[in-house]
């Protein structure tokens, strides 16, 4: 476990060019997965997070040794930032047993327990009481760990997420609750599913202490997310923080998004992508930055062909780790 | 009589009874502009506005209640629960509240209601977008329970679930969206409680529902390539069961085979062979056979998600053991 | 269907003996229920709502013809209220096909349709949908009528109170939830099962209007009930009413209640039992106040004789009303 | 051997897993001060406190959820649904989570989670409090599913599913709580998948399950004055199941009844005859009968419950109908 006196509040100035490459990395991974998927390659039903790479790294990169995460269906960014090998990721969309699920679990239940992430979920809501269970055992246990649970604005209308957030409210339990707020649910725009317009207000229910940020700034969020984790790890129980985030992509990859205006996405890619935000902060140059997006454009294409040169299972594996 | 798709029957049952009476509407989540996950219900939007076609927040529970409670005030709403396994999230709803408010309220209430679902594996969803769980609401009083296979079958038993009086739960087959098949110009109700004989035989009866009904005719075509007579019938409604129609089949051919995509330990085919044991004791020759989905959650990758459901051949191999030819 | 021009917005003073009365023979029709459930005369589980009194009469006399309510598996009191006749109750508590539910219901499972009773439900927050979709159904209809849910402080943590709340604020149908916060879930006090100390808070996670009165005052309540149903009718939407209440009484009849500081409900009882609070504010002799309490005795004697010479159903029964 | 109550053998085995190890603790609704709304957890708090016997809110999800979180953390939580009608509420996490995390992550994670709950009719509280529900999870491939009738079976093998590595669904049924059984000095672990034989005898076997094994047994006593010998065996555990017992039973008897409370159609006594008529088809000389709730909610009016649910005369005309003495 990390030490206390190591944390910070702010990323280090020196940190920044590697997040900003740890965000790229996902982007190009998303774009890669996308093509493949259209290619015929990948089976299943994917989400990709393209635009939503600032949430994944500002909250992982938060994070201490022994802290865990569950995530949702749009699982690959938080996989990844939580330190799972591309090549194992991309390996699992292939359906293969090096993946990180050994191809039993695909795009919407991406497993490394070793490395704090205890799964994605198809069913919206459904890791929310876990992240509660979890921080409750960190609780009983006396361990300075925090669970961190991912969701989306659409999450918060289902019964789970209220009753997961009011039983960590009560118990006061090391857990933080991140929504990643990018005003869509599948093709219903938020107006739709949800009465309010400031979804920090949900917290409200439970008299949870929310904070609020700009989900598209890495910085702000990894601030947020320091702020949030302190809070829980040192006993003033749960956060709620709320990332205001932007969907450039369709909900599925294949989606052809005849509900939404034609120009939200191209707008929104304009004026708040994560990685250009911080690629102008941080001044690079055409050339830095073209030489990090061939490094990790490396890394995504010898994760394919990791990928690619994977195990298949053996069909009677269907019948393995049904039981322990 | 004009082909049309599963899907564009599934719609046409839904707009049809939508045009006939304004206390028809349906709800779900996204069915609205985007017209369902699935495209059944594109279009509907269009032509019957946002309060009809009306797009719910991810609210199983409340879709499915908000329903009931229509219900109760005489609307006949159409729920959609947008895949199989949420149903555990709405199954509150619809089996302590909506089978039981009738009878709870010693018949002052009917709650005409329908539960339209899809699942089905076959395109590598993993475990928690594709099972398929009809057997747990045919051991519910109060609930009738449908599962169509084909365009004709899937327009007809719709349209006679939203007339019905009681909640309906009505399950589609994802796989079977695209499938054609020729219907009636006009919608005819097909009576809830009615089998379907599909293909008559002599020496094996195969009672088959959802996909399997059309693996089924496959395996019927292969077996009679091989000198076996199969009948195929779908039981159609799980909920009431047409023992009779399946009772006679089996008397005629001495030989059952039950098959289901679902899993096959407490499916529906256990309830179909027990009747059957039970009411043709002396007319079986042969064990019945269950044929269903192997005792596993449905893993991702696709050879092992191949292996783990049920296909023409499994339900071949179980006709041959029927008739000692395996 | 009343007339709008009717409606009033404070009891008027002529009203409110009836009212006492009305109170007077919930709480003697609750005392004989206990009296006759531990004579071993009535079958089944039964929670009583002796010093909710208010609440129930207060939001019923609110309504208009036409309005409908959903009850808890607290619902003697609320079916009184909302018109069921005491000897239709007893019946149905003594298992009659006379009861209101024909026997097949029970205490937990009141229904009165005519009279717009949508059914009591033995199942924790499973009524609160039934009233977005009934109030759905209005706002569809273009019907002036609003449909009232009540439910418990335990309620407020079920996942169904979440949805049903945030759906019927969604679509701003006409609703009102009534919450009788009586600080107890069953052995579990409102501490230990709600991280809030003030429940109306829980609406703000649905931006939903909400009133707070005193749950022991009928005469609060009724104008609190009043102004949600004007809002909710008028078309502003649903309204969240919290009413602060007391529980005299075990949990259930029969519970020995060894959870609970011995004084607590003596101390209520003294202090605000809403049938002594409006027999002082009327003013009532002993006489005047005994005249009443004889005559919902008898009526409460009566509705005993009546369900005990009621019919029993055939055991065959149990197979009708199934199906429609 | 002591005698104790099955109420206190559940405590019992709950009270002497907390000693044994810190990772096990108790949650549910009204289990700590009031001991449980069937006094089963009576005491524990003041012995292991109020984190380790903890009282949660009316939140039947979180509370599934949260012990399935704390479980795949490495504790070994129980946790209480207090009435099994209220699993539908607990449905999503107990069937697409607890079951499926093991199997989807590929099995680096392990549940070790058991979810207790109670239920079963005779006491009239109506039709949302006393449905029997174990069918439903027998359907889950990941779950193991177990139900006990005995003080004896009930300890031991809630002692197995506390140790068991995997999520168990672990029935009790309300109307045993009070009955005596003797019981080993120290708890010793039943193995889990193995069904005990009450009774043995030669003519019918009679398969039942939870309260219903005490009806057989009062059947089986009747039938043997009228000259009928009748083996008892109750499973015990539903999931796995213990076929090779059953079958053995029947090859030796040539019939066989299947007795639960829960409503007959889809109940586990489908599957349990399934299995049979598979297995055992050249030595069943009779139809296998089914023994269960008749088709209909649980009324309220006592009457009409008997009426519903199953009793030892049930049992009896079903032995008797095997043995064409009827
Ligand atoms: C319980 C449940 N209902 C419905 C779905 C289908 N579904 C998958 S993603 C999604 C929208 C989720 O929206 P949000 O939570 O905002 O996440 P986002 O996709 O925007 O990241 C829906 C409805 C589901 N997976 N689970
Ligand atoms: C879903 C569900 N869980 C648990 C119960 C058991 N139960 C019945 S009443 C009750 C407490 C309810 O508390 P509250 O809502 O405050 O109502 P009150 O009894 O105080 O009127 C509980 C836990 C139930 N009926 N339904
Ligand atoms: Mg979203
Ligand atoms: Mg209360």
């Amino acid at each position: 476990m990390a030490k206390v006196e190591e944390r910070r509040s702010t990323l280090p100035k020196g940190d920044l060019k590697d997040v900003l490459r740890e965000m790229l990395l996902i982007r190009r991974f998303e774009e890669k997965v996308e093509e493949r998927f259209r290619a015929g390659e990948l089976p299943g039903f994917l989400h990709v997070a393209i635009g939503q790479e600032a949430s994944a790294v500002g909250v992982c990169r938060a994070l201490e040794d022994g802290d865990v995460i569950s995530s949702t269906h749009r699982a690959h960014g938080h996989t990844l930032a939580k330190g799972t090998h591309p090549n194992e990721l991309m390996a699992e969309l292939y359906g293969k047993t090096e993946g990180c699920s050994h191809g039993y679990g695909g795009s919407m239940h991406l497993f490394d327990v070793q490395r704090g992430n205890m799964g994605a979920n198809a069913v919206i809501g459904g890791g929310l009481p876990h992240i509660t269970g979890a921080a409750l055992t960190f609780q009983m246990r006396g361990e300075p760990r925090v669970a961190v649970g991912f969701f989306g604005d659409g999450a918060t209308n289902i019964g789970t997420f209220h009753e997961a957030l009011n039983m960590a409210q009560l118990w006061q339990v090391p857990a933080v609750f991140v929504l990643e707020d990018n005003k869509w649910a599948e093709s219903t725009p938020e107006s739709q599913h949800s009465p309010l317009r400031d979804l920090s207000e949900r917290a409200k229910a439970f008299g949870m202490k929310a904070i609020k940020a700009d989900g598209q700034d890495v910085e702000a969020v990894f601030k947020a997310a320091r702020q949030a984790l302190e809070h829980a790890r040192s006993g003033k129980g749960p956060v709620f923080i709320h990332l205001d985030c932007v969907r450039f992509h369709g909900h599925y990859i294949g989606d052809p998004q005849v509900y939404r205006p034609k120009d939200e996405a191209k707008e929104l890619r304009e004026t708040r992508d994560p990685i250009e935000t911080l690629r102008d902060r941080l001044g690079l140059s055409d050339d830095e930055f073209a030489e990090l997006d061939t490094e990790v454009t490396e890394i995504v294409e010898a994760s394919v062909e990791f990928a690619k040169a994977g195990t298949d299972p053996a069909p009677e594996d269907a019948l393995k780790n049904i039981y322990a | 009589m004009p082909e049309i798709t599963y899907r564009e029957a599934v719609r046409d049952a839904i707009a049809t009874a939508m045009r006939e009476s304004d206390d028809v509407f349906i709800m779900g989540e996204d069915i609205a502009e985007m017209g369902g996950s699935m495209g059944v219900t594109q279009g509907l939007l269009e032509e019957f506005g946002k309060e009809r076609v009306r797009n719910t927040p991810i609210s199983e529970m409340a879709l499915a209640g908000a329903a009931i409670g229509a219900a109760m005030q005489g609307m006949r709403p159409i729920a959609e629960i947008m895949y199989e396994d949420f149903l555990t999230l709405a199954a509150e709803q619809i089996v302590n509240q909506a089978a039981k408010v009738r009878y709870m309220s010693g018949g002052q209430l009917t709650v005409p209601v329908v539960f339209r679902t899809q699942g089905g594996a076959g395109w590598s969803p993993g475990a928690q977008h594709a099972q398929q769980l009809e057997s747990w609401f045919v051991h519910i009083p109060g609930l009738k329970v449908i599962f169509a296979s084909t365009p004709e079958d899937v327009r007809g038993l719709l349209w006679s679930a939203i007339h019905d009086d009681n909640p309906v739960v009505f399950f589609e087959h994802r796989t079977l969206y695209g499938i054609k098949g020729s219907v009636p110009e006009k919608i005819e109700a097909i009576p809830i409680g009615k089998a379907r004989v599909h293909r008559e035989g002599e020496d094996v009866t195969v009672i088959a529902t959802g996909r399997l009904v059309h693996e089924a005719l496959k395996a019927a075509e292969e077996a009679e390539s091989q000198g076996i007579s199969v009948e195929v019938v779908d039981p159609r409604t799980l909920q009431p069961l047409d023992e009779e129609t399946l009772v006679a089949s089996v008397k005629k051919t001495n030989r059952a085979v039950v098959a289901h995509e679902a899993v096959t330990r407490m499916g529906f085919g256990a309830e179909v062979a027990s009747v059957l044991q039970y009411q043709a004791f002396d007319w079986l020759d042969a064990p019945i056979e269950r044929v269903g989905a192997k005792f596993a959650p449905l893993p991702f990758a696709p050879v092992m998600e191949q292996f783990v459901v049920p296909h023409a051949d499994d339900v071949l191999q179980a006709v041959l053991r029927t008739v000692g030819k395996s």
